[in-house]
């Protein structure tokens, strides 16, 4: 059962995992917590759904949902961020005015897609499970747990060894000066919506494969989980996002197998305050935590 | 003999690897009027930030009046003393110029939340007496007649001076001026040159940043030169201005010739 | 009385007292906002001073005003648990560490068997009333006129224009934040404790992260100018599902626009007049 | 003066040619609250559903007093204070003798005591909490409680598969789940089963993987479910991924009780037990009918919200009828006495204002993605 249960904590890590990059590089680099980003996900698993249901193979739909995903989180920051950021408005105005955005999305797309619990075609993956020496996995986990590790290197190389890294360390530590070295800032600010929004679109499909509940609100749901992972991983710290998603996931999936399932939701959270009152600067405690 | 206003005692500042303030010691007497200057990037805002409590030091010492006070925060400073404007003038925007300078009594305001909630005898005085001398302070820097204009709507020169009066409403020990000239011209430095004069006479101790080097040069008692953060040189003005080490790393020949120069 | 007026009282009783209670909630929020923090517990402090007020009266049967006074104390410990460790970090630590209070307060509402669990509690005696609640709302509006024409209140503008100059003129940063903070889930468990004893039912579900966000659009669609600002901001976002029954099938889409355009166009809210920050004649002495 | 004579004469002529149809009367209003927007409109539209069409049927056939009948509607978005508000309106604003709903039994429990205060009967469609009709004597309810239901599907079960003992999960975020699963641990107590292990989610979650992986390890007969569809169905998916055999089968309350649960879950909700009021394959002449006109009007099945909401609206009609006056009380009265044989079986009041008769109960199975009755 252990060995079960650590496979389980793993999936459902690795899924924490990758919502979480996008949301910590869009602070990490932008410096907003951007809240419409669980709508991302909610979106990327429904256009998903459609292409498939049209006929489209999994492997294009899922590409094709990521980029239109990163396409409307770059509508969406160039409508409602960067007015603020030309006003220099205060640093929580950007977090409510994603709030109010957040709240109006998901409204509309209520309305629009109805709340109703929606699959996959089940002739799009295989979906059933292999016997491991007792321990059962399917294809998609193992495409999930995967691309969680394949995303955070390729995402610590474009930060740190990379000619754009350098460029999207300078805007994140000093905004307004990052031009002044050549920097276009506002490319750099539409590549890394453009990414995060494509992250986050790519994990919905994931998880719309993986549980076969696509629904407009599965973002929301995925949104409180993904602020207690990037708390503990350090506000902007990649490396930290996929660890500290891993240790929730996994304390998550032994609390329930372990101790009461009725309290694995406040695990993370008991984490997130935990990291506030112990450490702030989150895991690795690189991140620099802005004081007052 | 009694200890100086502002005590500097081997401070230190690391960014990174890089140490932005190092290893400088010097010391503010009191009733003087004391300079800070040095090439962009030789660490004057950060040591101003650190005296205040904006940036905590790496190592080192900063005392006020013998006493430590680095361990502090900013607000624990400013009650002791300590009163300081900035580089880029930091406003109240939206409230008035009165308003604003009596913000800067808040530490020496005997105001207690149920005085003000119950509208106590003593609230009402303290409250009246406070705007008394938010009168006057404005009459001081001249802004009387711009007292209910809204700060953030003042000209520059006029913000500026409302930004002094501000700290001076804290009844300050030691007053930190952080490019007091900054953006002036002529006749508002003239001005400022006169206020800050009449400030010296009545036995303020201010230190400044200043890189118009005539203002400095007649102003200061005592000056310290910084470069990459370390202290090249100090003294008074007549001698820091002969200095080769602060021509070469500063002034310049040309503009060390014209500072000797009756004006 | 004369049946029609009865017959009105009845039909707009839950409207009236949700007013009023609504008006609480922005204020509550107001605090926080008016030194430039942000706080998303609101809805979970309302929840806390609903349980405890309704568990008090049910199970013990305490005093009304005793069991208003447990319901502003118990949110305010759980105000000093959460914003202690946040007040010497960026304002988004605290926006969301409340996030996570709310969701711990929801499990352990869902999982306690005192609370009644999802069934919630029901059969709250009515024991509030137009007079507890406009009471209460008066009250607060005026202490809060009177501290905002104060040293306090001249403090509490400055640090959220301008939070390092405040603090270099003295004002103890983490303590006003923390002080606006507790105040602020005082007031908002007063709200809940006064709804709960209007409503005779409450569950989990009413103190969720959607409450919170409701009740952050009172204050800024009203805007943080004078205490007034923000209980006409819930007066009008409380009266327009209402009065605009057809709207009320976007409320969503209604209260999430009035966000956005107000943070974006309108900063400053409706109510843009800002009260003096002076508690005494600013004449010109002559 | 000669047009206005004209239209005069005119207008009365019509007035006499409507005279005594009964579409020409001021309607008999009622009114109903119910979920019609927001994240569960789905019960309150379905319910609605059922009320039209049996209005539809009830006017066709005379309507009530003479007159025709008429819904108000108020939407309460499954919000508490909306729904008072709403209740508050129907009441003291349009005068209404009756209301029908509201959806959630939480808004129940808001709106009742209201009621209860201005003697107004309220009932309930798809209020199946325990204390509903405790709130007072004016609440009624006409969906039998899940303590109906759920220990008969249990009897069932221990009878006809040998259940001995169980795992038990159920949503501990909804009052609908938890109310499901408080009929539910009461039951298998009586029955003697034996429950290995109690495990709770949340209503949002999908991911069921940890519960399920500890319920296979301690190998029960059956899985007993209390949940809504979405989550169920993701329970059901997960069962057959963790590889927890067929013969293992999962008993589930009123929440899985949905067309839905096959649509998402597929071959895994196979073997789904449930006991239901209602059953749309259930043969009798006047449910088949039921069927088949909500099927050409709306283009979608019913589910048991319909059907429960269709029965009520005859049964309050004939209630009206009974009292002779559109009067709160004597509909009350008049209420407590009606039979009526609809969709869902014979149905009375009890004393208490909850169904008497569970003789409707039936326990039915999931097959190849239709429910089918359990033999």
């Amino acid at each position: 059962m252990l060995a079960q249960q650590l496979v389980n904590g793993l999936v459902v890590g690795s899924i924490y995992a990758l919502f979480a990059l996008g949301f910590t590089l869009m602070f990490g680099v932008l410096g907003v917590i951007n809240l419409t980003y669980g709508f991302y996900l909610s979106i990327g698993a429904f256009l998903a759904l459609f292409a498939t249901q049209h006929g489209v193979s999994i492997w294009l739909a899922l590409p094709f949902a990521a980029l239109a995903c990163g396409a409307i989180a770059v509508v969406v920051d160039g409508l409602l961020l960067t007015p603020l950021r030309r006003a220099k408005a205060p640093e929580l105005a950007s977090l409510m005015v994603t709030l109010g955005a957040t709240l109006l999305l998901y409204s509309l797309a209520n309305a629009a897609l109805s709340t109703d619990i929606r699959r996959f075609p089940p002739s799009v993956i295989d979906g059933s499970a292999i016997d491991l020496l007792g321990v059962r996995v399917t294809l998609t986990q193992c495409l999930i747990v995967g691309s969680a590790g394949a995303l955070v290197a390729a995402l610590l190389w474009l930060m740190n060894g990379s000619r754009l890294g350098m460029g999207l360390r300078a805007l994140a530590e000093r905004p307004d000066t990052a031009a002044l070295m050549g920097v276009n800032a506002g490319a750099l600010v539409r590549l890394v919506s453009m990414i995060s929004g494509g992250l986050a679109g790519a994990c919905g499909v994931l998880i719309g494969l993986n549980y076969n509940a696509i629904q407009p609100y599965m973002g929301e749901v995925m949104m409180l989980k993904g602020f207690a992972v990037i708390i503990l991983g350090g506000l902007g710290d990649i490396r930290g996002a996929l660890v500290a998603g891993l240790i929730i996931g996994l304390l998550e999936t032994l609390t329930a197998g372990y101790v009461a399932s009725s309290v694995k939701d406040a695990v993370g959270f008991a984490l997130l305050v935990l990291t506030l009152w112990i450490r702030p600067s989150g895991l690795f405690g690189r991140i620099a935590v802005k004081r007052a | 003999m009694s200890a100086p206003r502002l005590e500097i005692d081997a401070l230190t500042v690391r960014f990174g690897g890089l140490a932005a303030v190092d290893d400088v010691s010097f010391a503010v007497a009191s009733g003087t009027v004391h300079g800070l200057i040095g090439p962009n990037g030789a660490g004057k805002t950060t040591m101003f930030n650190l005296i205040s409590g904006l940036v905590p030091p790496s190592a080192g010492a900063i005392r006020l009046d013998g006493e430590r006070i680095d361990a502090l925060p900013s607000w624990g400073r400013a009650r002791r003393g300590l009163a300081r404007t900035f580089q880029n003038i930091r406003m109240f925007q939206d409230m008035s110029a009165l308003e604003t300078v009596m913000t800067g009594m808040h530490s020496r305001l005997d105001e207690s939340l149920p005085a003000a909630l119950l509208r106590m005898g003593g609230f009402r005085k303290a409250e009246n007496e406070a705007l008394a001398k938010a009168w006057e302070l404005l009459a001081f820097v001249g802004l009387a007649d711009a007292a209910h204009r809204r700060s953030g709507d003042l000209p520059y020169g006029d913000q500026r001076r409302l930004e002094i009066a501000r700290a001076l409403a804290l009844e300050p020990r030691l007053l930190l001026l952080d490019e007091p000239a900054a953006g002036m011209n002529p006749s508002e430095t003239l001005a400022l040159e006169a206020l800050l004069e009449k400030l010296k006479a009545q036995g303020l101790t201010i230190l400044l940043v200043e890189h118009d080097m005539h203002f400095v040069m007649r102003l200061c008692d005592e000056i310290t030169v910084l470069n990459f953060g370390r202290k090249i040189s100090e003294g008074a003005p007549h001698m820091v201005r002969a200095d080769p080490v602060v021509v070469e790393a500063y002034l310049g020949a040309k503009v060390a010739r014209s500072l000797e120069a009756p004006q | 009385m004369p049946e029609f007026i009865d017959d009105f009282l009845f039909t707009y009783q839950t409207l009236v007292y949700s007013l009023g209670i609504n008006g609480l909630l922005a204020l509550s929020m107001y605090v926080v906002l008016a030194l430039g923090q942000l706080s998303l517990g609101q809805a979970a402090f309302m929840g806390m001073g609903a349980y405890v007020s309704a568990l008090l009266t049910v199970k013990i049967g305490a005093p009304f005003l005793l069991v208003l006074l447990a319901a502003m104390l118990v949110p305010a410990l759980a105000a000093l648990i959460v914003g202690a460790p946040t007040l010497r970090l960026s304002g988004v630590y605290l926006a969301l560490a409340t996030i996570g209070l709310g969701e711990v307060q929801r499990i352990f509402f869902l999982n306690s068997e005192l609370t009644g669990g999802a069934l919630g509690l029901s059969g709250i005696p009515m024991k509030g009333g137009l007079v507890s609640i406009y009471g209460s709302l008066g009250l607060a509006l005026v202490a809060f006129i009177f501290v905002a024409r104060s040293k306090i209140g001249r403090a509490m503008e400055a640090m959220r224009e301008d939070e390092l100059a405040a603090g270099a003129l003295g004002v103890d940063l983490p303590a006003y934040k923390l002080a606006a903070l507790v105040v602020s889930a005082m007031l908002a468990g007063l709200a809940g404790a006064l709804n709960a004893h209007v409503t005779s039912f409450i569950s989990p579900e009413d103190y969720g992260f959607h409450a919170a966000v409701s009740i952050l659009s009172y204050a800024l669609l009203g805007g943080i100018g004078s205490p007034f600002a923000p209980v006409l901001g819930a007066f009008i976002l409380t009266l327009l599902p209402e009065v605009l029954r057809s709207l009320a099938d976007f409320r969503g889409v209604v209260n999430g626009a009035i966000i956005v355009l107000v943070v974006i166009f309108m900063p400053r809210g409706l109510m843009t007049w800002r009260m003096g920050r002076i508690g005494a004649s600013t004449r010109r002495p002559s | 003066m000669i047009t206005r004579r004209l239209a005069l004469a005119a207008a009365s002529f019509a007035a006499m040619i409507y005279a005594g149809a009964a579409a020409a009367q001021t309607p008999v209003t009622i009114g109903a609250i119910e979920i019609l927007t927001g994240p569960n409109n789905k019960y309150g539209i379905a319910i609605k559903n059922g009320f039209d069409l049996a209005l539809d049927e009830v006017n066709k056939a005379g309507g009530v007093l003479g007159a025709p009948l008429a819904i108000a509607y108020e939407d309460s978005a499954g919000n508490k204070d909306q729904a008072l508000n709403a209740a508050r309106q129907l009441i003291g604003g349009k005068k209404v003798p009756l209301i029908l709903g509201p959806t959630l039994s939480n808004e129940m429990f808001a709106v009742g005591p209201i009621a209860v205060e201005r003697k107004i009967p309220i009932v309930g469609t798809s209020t199946t909490a325990n204390g509903i009709t405790a709130i007072g004597p004016y609440v009624f309810r006409t969906s039998l409680p899940e303590a109906d239901v759920v220990p008969v599907t249990l009897r069932t079960a221990k009878e006809k598969l040998g259940v001995k003992k169980v795992a038990v999960m159920y949503g501990n975020d909804d009052a609908f789940t938890k109310s499901g699963y408080d009929v539910m641990k009461a039951a298998l107590e009586k029955l003697g089963i034996e429950t290995l292990t109690t495990e709770t989610f949340g209503g949002k979650d999908t991911d069921f993987s940890a519960q399920l992986t500890k319920i296979k390890s301690l190998n029960p007969d059956a899985i007993v479910v209390s949940a809504l569809v979405e989550a169920g169905a993701g329970i059901l998916l997960a069962k057959k991924a963790l590889g927890i055999p067929d013969s293992v089968r999962v008993i589930g309350g009123n929440g899985l009780n949905s067309p839905q649960v096959p649509t998402v879950a597929r071959e895994a909700a196979d073997g789904t037990l449930v006991g239901s009021p209602w059953f749309i394959d259930k043969p009798d002449a006047a449910n088949q009918k039921f069927v088949a006109a909500y099927k050409a009007k709306y283009n979608m099945d019913p589910d048991q919200f319909a059907a429960q909401a269709y029965d009520t609206l005859f049964i309050v009609a004939q209630a009206i009828k009974d009292a002779g006056a559109a009067n709160p009380e004597k509909i009350r009265d008049a209420l407590g006495k009606v039979k009526h044989n609809g969709v869902m079986g014979p149905f009375s009041f009890t004393p208490d204002r909850d169904p008497a008769d569970t003789s409707g109960v039936v326990v039915i199975e999931m097959k190849g993605g239709k429910f089918q009755i359990f033999k």
